[in-house]
């Protein structure tokens, strides 16, 4: 089976920087790519849809190649951070621009609640209906994969997430190959099947959210998803020892092995501390982040970086001595 | 202090919009109307604006032909010859005139290999309306390449690049958005190059004295009739360039 | 059809550069060098090198002077009367110089208030070098306007108000961000202005054909003995342009 | 008491948008500016910094009059979205524009971990690395007034929540008052010891983080801060009636009255449901956000929107009948 969307070592060199080789096959699913500014998200984008030319490895779709082709032959849709939109024609004629037919354009504005803004210009959208435009635009080309490049970070939050809940949807209904690029973990794991994390333009690990959240493979797919507690540290015989604290692993791996612990701040517990068993400390500094609190908690060695519920944050204050619990760490 | 500096600047800048304003208005001031207007008709100025207008408007077709694409290639191409390229372009604007017309007699002159059959074709290079296309294309053209490069520049690849992932070719892409885009720009381009084309002197007194165009015209009048009798094409001229900004704008 | 239509666009941007250049070689080709060179120390070529060297620095100087405030003025200020103002700087720009001697005459020329009164002080205005550098100025100041307004326009306002906020004035905001920021975009506009300046032929020909720049001289030669007597003042102003382009690039 | 920062009425009209009249005193504190893209939070930093002139109203600080007072004679400290440092300096030269001593210039580099960084140009520096040297330049000038525009917008979110836990450090220990403009609510209520919610050029609502959160006073602010279940609704016996379902809320309106009922996603419980008792409904969607899941719950009239934890989120699937507990339902 050779269908959907496959890399192979594919390479570009600019300068200092190297992207690849990367290696990915995406079948007709949600494949986010999750990485830091300057990490070559788009470079990988603009590879696929053929405006820039790959220095090495090959790439087909459903079992042709899609090498030295040029882009528009490649039936790779792409929509772009801003939406690209062409800015002399209105809403209607750039969806129309590639469209079938104006049954098609009716049919998509329709899907994608664009009908009022046809006939606007792309100066008088607002960022999220421009998206939705060059959504609309896109698809209106029957593209064989569809590419999109952070299209929700301009936004503000309640259109965000607005739109990412409907591009769910729209991504079930697809049955092409999707690669969605983001620098942000909640839209990677909102919308990924699997999620590739890209560093420096090499790919760090590739898995499921789930599994890329619970079991980060490096300290930077760790630290890049939010996992903010990272501690070095040596197996003891009851859990693992770091700084003056032992925290409470189970783990087959010898006694006096390097490790390094990884732990999200969202499953820490925090309760208030009368005595001294378990991991105590005090609170170093909380921040009210609105659906929670954000605790900073003094070990007295290492930092734990907690998220805790409002009600449970706002009973806390600096220095007040709490006992954290930690299930859910990983070891590296 | 600082309101002392701006006073000093504004003052210097005024100046100097005074030397570019007071002479317009002093040459309409100094030209009397019935004659101006009398002499328009007189067969040396009627032949001068022919012959200015239509050289101009093929000079500026040629270097529109030629230059779009060559703009086009510059504001795109990825090597490292767009350097040398844009460097071969920009020379003709900043070398003189009539150096201009001393280089191009060299290649297109009387006694030269292309001047020669070119005449013995009946199509004579120099002393003719040829020559004085020949003329006003090296100087002016530069304009349209230079202006359109830039306005090419101006359009986001991003848009290119939507338009070919859409399934449209280079050539489509081109057509539908990234000259629509780039038109005002490219149209100033034009308008730079006929306005130069129009006012052509140095390189059309060196290779093409005949037939007269207007800028030949007011210096002819000028050296054997004074000043007075130059005002009349010179008159016309302002217009057109008056005309030329408006387009610009 | 692609690749067709690519081939075509690339062969008319190829003749296009083809003008621009041959002519050049042709030059340095028909030009016997020895003789050149011996030429190059004639009185009447050292005399008209040294006249445009001086005339073009002070008209370049004057139009820096007068023009970067303006340029600035124009980059910064938020009213309406900046495109009015602009159109008066390319005004001269797409003036032809021929009809920009016009106009000058009509303020300073013979029989004209300036022109009489700076005469009688000792400083005639026309068929002196004075008159050279008014020629020059007119037309070549512009490009330092409209160059240096580009050029400060480029510099991200924000960096202004950010050093404004820091508690620096706004001459030595002028100074220390706006200016060293904007200074390769500055230095091109000078440029500009002073190979235009040194290829000024149309206007200085009506306001002062003595003491003649080398323009007139290339005339002047090859009106009276003959295209070969204008090369020597041709190469001279090639090598003059081509270091300005350097400047530029 | 004339102290701190004060604006009366302050108004800027461009075209047909128009900023204020703002009224808003800011002592010895932070007050976050909050409001989407094009609500005018940047106009008003211009405003009070001198580079925009305001139409009409006044403002002082520390009891002397800014208005038409230059930029430079202010005491006024802007931290620009993208750093704004000068290109052609160095970052210890961008610091030392402004600064009193070289002594200052370390001291501050030494406060914002900034020394190694100090012979660097800004095009070598990253975004979180330029914006501290940005924050050490307009600290360098002791202004007696800090702005700031979204300085942690373009970040990663790495880098972005540790500049946020730095920055909610050092405003605590500076003595001026403190503006800080932001599109994103956990930036606002993590900074702010009150927050000015902005819409299209009007302040709507100032208060502390929880009063805005919590009680909001207007659907914008609800819907702008994360509140997303904003219903419609009439005051019956029990609670709130909506659609076909009656939420639960004590309430001293008369039966009839129409309100809106406004419930942060944060704060709804969902258990699997086996009977009919109380708010049931069936799963829309579910969403892995990472830290939790966002689920959508048909109630069989208006949707209902939940964030849970982890664990609750796993155990529930496309379908599956939930019971909601809503205790926090704020009406407006």
């Amino acid at each position: 089976m050779t269908g959907g969307l496959r890399l192979d070592g594919l390479t570009k060199r600019y300068g200092r920087f190297e992207l690849g080789p990367v290696d990915l096959a995406v079948d007709d699913e949600v494949v986010t790519v999750l990485g830091p500014s300057g990490c070559g998200k788009t470079t990988l984008l603009s590879l696929i849809a053929g405006t820039v030319s790959a220095d090495d490895g090959s790439l087909t779709l459903d079992g042709r190649s899609l090498d030295g082709r040029p882009p528009e032959e490649r039936g790779v849709g792409l929509v772009f951070q801003d939406g690209a939109l062409f800015p002399h024609l209105t809403a209607r004629e750039n969806v129309a621009y590639a469209a079938t037919g104006e049954a098609r354009v009716d049919d998509l504005a329709a899907t994608l609640e664009i009908e009022d803004l046809l006939d606007r210009r792309p100066a008088a959208l607002s960022g999220g209906e421009a998206q939705r435009v060059a959504l609309a635009r896109t698809l209106a080309a029957d593209p064989d994969a569809l590419l999109l490049d952070e299209p929700l970070s301009s936004l503000d939050a309640p259109i965000r997430r607005r739109l990412r809940d409907e591009l769910h949807d729209l991504f079930g209904a697809l049955d092409v190959p999707v690669l969605y690029v983001t620098h942000d973990q909640r839209s990677a794991t909102v919308l990924g099947d699997r999620i590739a994390v890209l560093r420096e333009g090499a790919v760090e690990q590739v898995g499921t959210p789930d599994a890329v959240l619970d079991r980060p493979e490096s300290e930077f797919v760790a630290r890049f998803t939010g996992c903010e507690n990272v501690f070095e540290g040596t197996v003891v015989e009851d859990g693992v020892r770091v700084g003056g604290v032992t925290l409470p692993v189970a783990t087959d791996r010898a006694v006096g092995t390097a490790v390094t612990a990884c732990l999200r701040p969202s499953r820490v517990r925090l309760d208030p501390a009368d005595d001294d068993a378990g991991l105590v400390g005090a609170v170093r500094r909380r921040l009210n982040e609105g659906d929670g609190w954000r605790v900073i908690v003094d070990l007295g060695g290492p930092d734990l970086v907690a998220t805790v519920p409002p009600a449970a944050g706002r009973s806390l204050d600096a220095g007040d001595p709490v006992r954290a619990s930690v299930d859910d760490v990983h070891l590296l | 202090p600082r309101s002392d500096w701006l006073t000093v600047a504004l003052a210097l800048g005024g100046l100097l919009l005074l030397y570019y304003l007071a002479p317009l208005v002093s040459l309409f001031l100094s030209a009397p109307p019935g004659a101006v207007a009398a002499s328009l008709t007189e067969a040396t100025v009627v032949n001068a604006a022919t012959t200015s207008i239509v050289a101009a408007t093929l000079s500026t077709l040629l270097g529109t032909a030629f230059g779009l694409p060559l703009a086009y290639w510059l504001a795109r191409a990825d090597t490292r010859w767009t350097d040398a390229v844009l460097a071969a372009v920009v020379l003709p604007l900043v070398l003189p005139p009539t150096v201009g017309g001393v280089v191009l007699l060299t290649v297109v002159g009387p006694n030269t290999l292309l001047g020669d059959v070119a005449a013995a074709a009946g199509l004579p290079l120099t002393r003719s309306l040829a020559g004085v296309v020949l003329a006003q294309t090296f100087v002016a053209s530069p304009f349209v390449v230079v202006t359109a490069k830039a306005a090419f520049e101006g359009v986001d690849r991003a848009l290119e690049h939507a338009s070919r992932s859409l399934g449209k070719g280079r050539l489509t892409t081109a057509r539908r958005i990234t000259l629509p885009l780039a038109a005002p720009g490219v149209l100033a381009g034009v308008t730079l190059a006929f306005a130069r084309a129009m006012g052509e002197f140095g390189a059309t007194m060196m290779l093409a004295y005949y037939p007269r165009t207007m800028p030949v015209q007011i210096w002819v009048s000028f050296v054997s009739l004074g000043l007075d009798a130059a005002y009349p094409v010179a008159i016309v001229l302002v217009v057109v360039s008056a005309l030329a900004l408006l387009v610009l704008d």
